[in-house]
């Protein structure tokens, strides 16, 4: 029954381009991207370390991309892999220097690992193009975007197979006691620090190898709107909703406040913002555990 | 050979000395009772056998070899052990996936190998209620959890922080059972606790705190005695 | 909201009675005054012609999307216009950053496109040079430039008194001040070799970056104190309408008075005018209110807007959007139908008198063929009220030099 | 404890030789970091008690910002002056706002508290922005812009109200939660709601006093920013986000080292911004020394 | 004083407490009974932490079911929980106050009751600008029975006061509160160590599985073969 269904969603997301408009192909290829930010966040979180940083490492998969394109000719397929590596052994630097910070001290330093790395990206103009940023003539694929939404389908998967194996294997038992209980983990033989690194360096590039396709696809980055907190709230606002510590909680969110917003956008051209924040409001107050962490409690009391 | 050989191990937070100048050996298969008043230091001699917290000085030699230096999940896996006074179950997990998590890591073991060892386990200490989630379990049960995770990685020396209290007298019965098998299956244990009739009870020996230094040793019954005890810790009541 | 209504049903009646209504789609952040302000000056422009019966006997349908000033969603709006409306125009746009990321879409479908939006230009280089279905009406931030350096010619030649020999330039330091700061590098450079359109006025340049309010900074003194020691002829800050007033009040607290003290943020604040430190500030700017007042077109415009959204524009997009939607009809009607040629010859040879103050005729300008406005104005806040400086042809008054300072304030 | 108070008169020290070197950046960043401070205390009170970051924190300020812009529009208020009435008018919508939303989600995890004060600062920007439109207001009074001579130097004299009103505002907070019983109940809510309830404390007031009152608070602030700012929509976002770095870098309950650190970031930032072609610069080194002293502590405080 | 009657507590569809009565008058009385029988989910209805499926609680004469904590602690019950629950960040003389400062009747005997407690807990006094959370386990317990006591409580309920406490202390905590209870406070005590609860306890239940299988006077207790076998190991 399970196994039918993913079949049946997987199949479905495959074939969407062939039976959907080019419009809808968007949408979800924008909220594909966003659900890998929601479920790289969460995995962080699921070791208990809650991560502002997530814009942060999607600004510099971009940068990356669209520069090895630039200056130095990769091929732009290839270009998400150096967004993703990238972002990886910046993290992997990092990491050993602010993985021994807790809770909202991680928080604040990965938030403010985020500013620096605007305020690098404004003033290395000879690599980064400054503050107005650098533009490729094309998009990836040729701006096709079935190819582009394959892609990013394909990324997706990736995702989720990886935020599934943290799930399933010793991997979740070691982040969630890590999460549950240090000095436990700890006593439990567990290497802490090499777990959240081993997270850490994962999730950040996941986020780089975001954050370079979205750079593939419209072909520029620019420092304001490549770091923008738009790339750490929603994610978090989606994982939320949907439901943390799972890998179908953030895809659940995504979809539901990706879907919402967009369809609010064509019921109401003015003010459908403030419709959208009270929806995650009472989101927050009538599903505590998330949309899909409350549908799962309701069936489990059945 | 001592199992375990503590050297002049001190520990300081800040000013405050908690555990001074501190030596003593476990010998193998040996039962120790370490007592104490509140605050003398016991569970912070615990915590750095276990690497949890760094001595300020001394040494500490685990069969041999010098493990002052070692982080805490290392020496778990050469086989240094210990519960947790307030008992700490990992409230995400089911009962059996906390003891999981011990075979898991300390042990290395494959995700199967390690639910079939965590039920031994269960059955070794009569745990029957093991797919509840901890918030379900009873003082009794959560206390048996503690054990069950301290042995799941089949140490060579477990150290016991209070697993008594709370305990009703059949509990504490059963759990001096458990204790004692554990010792028959080759465990060197090392027991902190306040219940008097069961340190006489259990251990082969004892080693008596006070304010992070010892100032008795010997068998229980001899210790008892001890004026110096009396007064710092077990009142004239006794 | 009800009158919001009422123009749906007005248009969902047409659309019955007449024929297929001719679609275009227009995209702009309806959340910031600029775009909202814009998007009822197009639907303005659509009911009047609509109300004289459309264009080529069908009527015209607007659709307005927001882009939230969020790339991705102005991206998206473009394909749901092209696939699910199916329009047959695009208009619209505003913040460059949005636009960069719609380039790649827009050049998927080249429908023709007339965009008053997007000045950096990186959006030039981004549409590059073969796209002949796309028009530019908004300056692109060099020509700006450009066109203020033929101004203060003009005014010099009118006011010999008036010197611009030193100019500092502070910008806020996104992509629109150092563009612009970039942009007057590049024309100083050319000035001193003697070519360019600087030459002979500007002898000295010098630049100061400061963090705009708009984005949480909004503390200009380091910058101004700088500037103060640099005593340029003509100062003039790029940064956004947040920054207006405060740069103001610390360049008072400092004592700061150039001769010419010069704004040229795309917007200003609301009452600016009626903030007793206005008063003598030059501002760049392709509008003002007072152009009505010699304008017979603007004054047309001014009075529909205000009968019709009861407020009255604050922003040139607002005359723009305007200009905008009937460029597009006259070209429309010039070619005698919506195909893409025809349109395209059309727009590149018609011209049209705008509200926004002056013609309006395609020419190319760097890279891309079709240019629309290539020059701002400059005027000049007196007593609290926008003043047309130059172009002379629409000047309302006469410029006040120097700038008068802060005792009286 | 002690460690700390040494790293901040290092800061201190360091701060002493920036004033000799470079004067205006130390007034400018004295007056700013003050401003930074003042801003950040109630949210630091909030998180402290509550314990709830609040992201919704400088959209409060944004609606003072506007109620008193309405004050001085419609009835002539001097910005000052309005304190008094913004105070309590922003109580009322703290007190609203909590009961409506965050009381409702205190028990379930506290990252949905997280969630629902995004979703209160998306609702009340828009808000905002729905009734009064993106343009920026503004308010101008003559006395804010005065300038005068210090050391030699000529300097903006209002700004240095921020300083005044930041230790004024510090120094209350103290007393009340030192020496009112009110102010010893919040300190032991935030300690432990639980033990808090045994000794017969009303911990569901405390919560809603402590986030009305620090609601409320954001009056000082916002009538003294009042006539130096330009009023608009997303005024408060870069504060809250300033706010959460001050409490963070003074180390939660630490309200003294909140000025501390908003004086030494303020002064950090104005060196830069001084240092022509590199003001460009200036966050670097904002958020750089915020790591940094993180960090620090971090390694000094690892074990216990 | 204190009368419970009929209360049934379910945690989710869980029932741990069925159809239970029991009284406290001026007395003390103690609640016996292996873990998990359903003890500290009582003691934590009558504070109003937890809301019953059924029954009520009265307090002098007064229906308190459904009472908010605070509520019922003015009225005159005071709890010594299990985990102490001081605040750590406190000094000792402020953790007492702070038993007085939030009651009214308390309040006004504030110097008074310090005394008292002093009387009872002398080491307290030496302590008194000692951060809470500095001190000990035993010395905790002492301060979190102290902060009881500055409530001038008409019921102390004590939940498991004996955990972790080192002999002597225990011996000596147990004097103590027959002192208290000579002063005329009611005591409600749940305690594993039944060889001492008896000491202090004029009257016990014994609780297993949710419902009250002994209830008598203390000296009787003492003698139960049940009690004896499960809860003595004679």
């Amino acid at each position: 029954m399970k196994t039918l269904s993913i079949i049946a969603v997987l199949a479905l997301a495959i074939i969407l381009p062939f039976i959907a408009d080019i419009y809808l192909i968007h949408v979800v290829s924008t909220i594909m991207i966003f659900m890998c930010l929601a479920l790289s966040w969460d995995m962080m979180l699921r070791t208990g370390q809650l991560s502002f940083g997530t814009a942060g490492f999607f600004g510099l998969g971009a940068y990356a991309a669209i520069i090895a394109v630039d200056d130095f000719n990769v091929n732009p397929v290839m270009s998400i892999f150096v967004g993703a590596v990238f972002a990886a052994l910046t993290s992997f630097g990092l990491g050993i220097a602010v993985l021994k910070l807790r809770e909202m001290y991680f928080a604040i330093t990965t938030l403010a690992l985020t500013s620096v790395f605007t305020v690098l990206a404004r003033n290395l103009s000879d690599l980064t193009g400054g503050a107005a940023g650098k533009i490729l003539f094309n998009a990836i694929f040729d701006g096709d975007p079935k190819k582009t939404y394959w892609l990013i389908l394909s990324f997706t998967i990736v995702v989720i197979v990886l935020s599934e194996i943290f799930e399933r294997t010793r991997v979740k038992y070691a982040i969630s006691s890590i999460r549950n209980d240090e000095l436990v983990a700890k006593s439990s033989g567990i290497n802490i620090f090499k777990y959240l690194l081993i997270v850490f360096v994962i999730t950040s590039a996941i986020q780089g190898a975001a954050g370079a396709i979205y750079a593939q696809q419209y072909a520029f980055v620019e420092p304001d709107s490549t770091f923008s907190a738009n790339f750490l709230l929603l994610p978090i606002a989606m994982a939320l909703v949907g439901g943390i510590y799972s890998t179908i909680g953030p895809i659940v969110g995504a979809l539901v406040l990706g879907f919402t917003s967009e369809y609010l956008k064509l019921l109401m051209p003015y003010g459908h913002l403030i419709i959208y924040g009270i929806i995650i409001v009472l989101t927050v107050i009538f599903l505590r555990k998330g949309v899909y962490g409350t549908i799962m409690e309701k069936i489990r009391s059945k | 050979m001592a199992t375990l050989r503590l050297e002049n191990l001190t520990k300081h937070f800040g000013g405050l000395v908690a555990v001074n100048n501190v030596t003593f050996e476990v010998a193998e298969q040996e039962i120790l009772g370490i007592i104490g008043p509140n605050g003398a230091g016991k569970t912070t001699l615990t915590s750095l056998v276990a690497g949890t917290l760094q001595v300020s000085g001394g040494r500490i030699v685990f069969e041999g070899k010098d493990v002052t230096k070692s982080p805490a999940h290392l020496r778990v896996r050469m086989g240094i052990s210990r519960t947790f006074q307030t008992v700490r179950p990992l409230k995400d997990f089911t009962a059996l996936e906390n003891i999981m998590v011990g075979a898991l890591f300390a042990r290395g073991e494959s995700l199967g190998k390690a639910k079939e060892r965590a039920y031994q386990v269960c059955q070794l200490l009569e745990f029957d209620r093991a797919e509840r989630y901890p918030d379900r379990l009873t003082v009794f049960e959560l206390k048996k959890l503690e054990i069950a995770r301290a042995i799941v990685s089949d140490p060579k020396i477990l150290f016991l922080d209070e697993i008594m209290a709370g305990l009703n007298f059949e509990e504490m019965k059963q759990m001096i059972n458990i204790v004692r098998s554990l010792r028959d299956r080759g465990v060197t244990i090392c027991v902190i606790e306040h219940v008097m009739s069961v340190i006489n009870e259990l251990t082969d020996r004892v080693i008596v705190l006070d304010r992070g230094e010892i100032i008795a040793q010997g068998p229980y019954q001899e210790v008892s005695q001890n004026r110096r005890v009396i007064a710092a810790y077990l009142g004239e009541e006794g | 909201m009800r009158r919001l209504f009422v123009l749906v049903s007005l248009l969902l009646t047409l659309i019955v009675l007449a024929e297929k209504p001719i679609k275009i789609g227009a995209i702009l952040p309806l959340s910031d005054i600029t775009g909202r302000q814009a998007a009822n000056a197009m639907k303005l422009a659509v009911k009047e012609i609509n109300d004289a019966g459309g264009v080529l006997g069908r009527p015209i349908e607007l659709i307005v999307m927001d882009d939230e000033m969020k790339p991705e969603k102005g991206a998206a709006a473009v394909d749901k216009l092209a696939t699910v409306d199916k329009v047959d125009f695009f208009v619209g746009g505003m913040s460059s950053s949005v636009h960069l990321a719609q380039i790649p879409i827009l050049k998927k479908y080249k429908k023709i496109t007339v965009w008053i939006g997007a000045a950096s230009y990186k959006c030039e280089e981004a549409v590059g040079a073969d796209s002949d279905w796309y028009f530019h009406l908004h300056p692109w931030d060099y020509l700006q430039g450009e066109s203020y350096a033929i101004g203060w010619k003009a005014i010099t030649e009118k006011y010999p008194q008036v010197k611009i020999e030193k100019i500092f330039l502070a910008y806020e330091e996104g992509a629109f001040g150092t563009s612009s700061f970039k942009s007057y590098q590049d024309e100083f450079e050319l000035a001193k070799q003697g070519t360019g359109v600087w030459t002979g006025l500007m002898k000295d340049l010098k630049g100061g970056p400061f963090k705009s309010a708009a984005l949480g900074g909004g503390d200009y003194r380091a910058m101004l104190l700088q500037a103060k020691q640099y005593d340029p002829d003509l100062f003039i800050w790029a940064g956004y309408d947040a920054d207006a007033i405060p740069m103001l009040s610390q360049a008072k607290e400092i004592g700061f008075s150039p001769k010419l003290f010069v704004g040229a943020p795309p917007g200003w604040p609301a009452d600016f005018g009626k903030n007793p430190l206005s008063n003598g500030v030059v501002l760049y700017g392709m509008w003002a209110p007072a152009l009505k007042d010699v304008s017979a077109i603007a004054k047309h415009f001014w009075d529909a807007y205000v009968q019709e959204f009861n407020e009255e524009p604050a922003t040139y997009f607002a005359p723009l959007g305007y200009t905008n939607i009937y460029f597009l009809i006259e070209a429309i009607k010039k070619a005698g139908s919506i195909d893409d040629k025809a349109v395209i010859q059309a727009l590149r040879e018609i011209e049209y008198e705008s509200p926004v103050g002056g013609v309006l005729k395609i020419s190319p300008s760097r890279i891309i063929k079709n240019q629309g406005f290539r020059a701002q104005k400059i005027l000049q806040w007196q007593n609290g009220v926008q003043h047309v400086i130059w172009p002379f042809e629409y000047a309302t008054a006469n410029l006040i030099y120097p700038f008068p300072g802060w005792s009286t304030k | 404890m002690k460690r700390i108070f040494n790293l901040y008169t290092f800061f201190l020290l360091l701060l002493v030789v920036v004033a000799l070197v470079r004067p205006y950046a130390f007034f400018y960043g004295l007056q700013r970091g003050s401003l930074y401070s003042l801003i950040a205390l109630p949210l630091a009170l909030i998180l402290g008690i509550v314990g709830l970051l609040n992201l919704a924190h400088g959209d409060f300020l944004t609606l003072g910002l506007y109620i008193g812009y309405i004050l001085f529009n419609q009835f002539k208020f001097d910005p000052i002056l309005s304190m008094i009435f913004i105070a309590p008018i922003l109580f009322v919508i703290g007190l609203a706002v909590y009961k409506s939303t965050i009381e409702k989600v205190l028990k379930s995890h506290h990252l949905n508290l997280l969630l629902i004060t995004f979703g209160v600062s998306i609702t009340l920007v828009e808000l905002i922005n729905s009734l009064w439109t993106s343009r920026p207001r503004n308010v101008y009074v003559t006395y804010a812009t005065k300038s005068i001579s210090l050391f030699g130097i000529s300097i903006g004299a209002y700004e240095f109200l921020y300083v005044a009103a930041s230790i004024a505002v510090l120094l209350v907070i103290m007393l009340v939660l030192k020496k009112t019983r009110f102010g010893q109940a919040a300190f032991a809510v935030g300690q432990n709601p639980r033990g808090a309830a045994i000794v017969g404390i009303n911990v569901k007031l405390v919560y809603t006093i402590t986030f009305s009152l620090a609601t409320a608070m954001m009056a000082v602030s916002a009538s003294l920013m009042m006539p130096r700012v330009s009023i608009f929509p997303n005024l408060g976002g870069p504060f809250t986000m300033k706010s959460f770095c001050l409490t963070a870098m003074a180390g939660l309950g630490n309200l003294p080292g909140i000025l501390l650190s908003g004086i030494t970031l303020g002064i950090a930032e104005a060196i830069v911004q001084s240092i022509p072609g590199y003001s460009g610069w200036s966050d670097l080194v904002f958020f750089g020394v915020l790591i940094l002293v993180i960090a620090f502590r971090a390694n000094r405080g690892a074990e216990r | 004083m204190l009368e419970i009657k009929n209360l049934s507590i379910a945690y989710g569809k869980v029932q741990v407490i069925w159809d239970l009565s029991i009284t406290v008058g001026s007395e003390a009385v103690g609640l016996f009974g292996p873990n998990g029988a359903g003890k500290t989910t009582l003691i934590n209805c009558i504070l109003g932490m937890i809301r019953p499926i059924s029954g009520n609680i009265y307090f002098d004469g007064r229906d308190i079911t459904g009472l908010e904590t605070y509520q019922v602690v003015r009225l005159g019950i005071a709890l010594v929980p299990q985990e102490r629950e001081l605040f750590p960040l406190m000094t000792v003389e402020e953790n007492l106050k702070s038993g007085a400062a939030y009651i009214p009747h308390a309040r006004n005997q504030l110097v008074d009751r310090m005394n008292f407690v002093f009387t009872i807990f002398p080491v307290l006094k030496e302590r008194l600008s000692q951060k809470a959370g500095t001190m000990s386990g035993g010395e905790q317990r002492m301060l979190a029975v102290g902060r009881a006591l500055m409530a001038c409580p008409k019921l102390l309920i004590l939940d498991e006061p004996s955990v972790g406490l080192q002999p002597s202390i225990v011996t000596e905590m147990f004097a103590k509160l027959k002192q208290i209870r000579m002063e005329g406070v009611s005591i409600l005590l749940t305690e594993q160590n039944v060889k001492q609860g008896l000491k202090v306890i004029d009257r016990g239940y014994v609780i297993e599985n949710g419902r009250i299988v002994i209830e008598d006077k203390s000296e009787k207790l003492a003698q139960e073969e049940h009690i004896k076998r499960a809860y003595l190991g004679v």
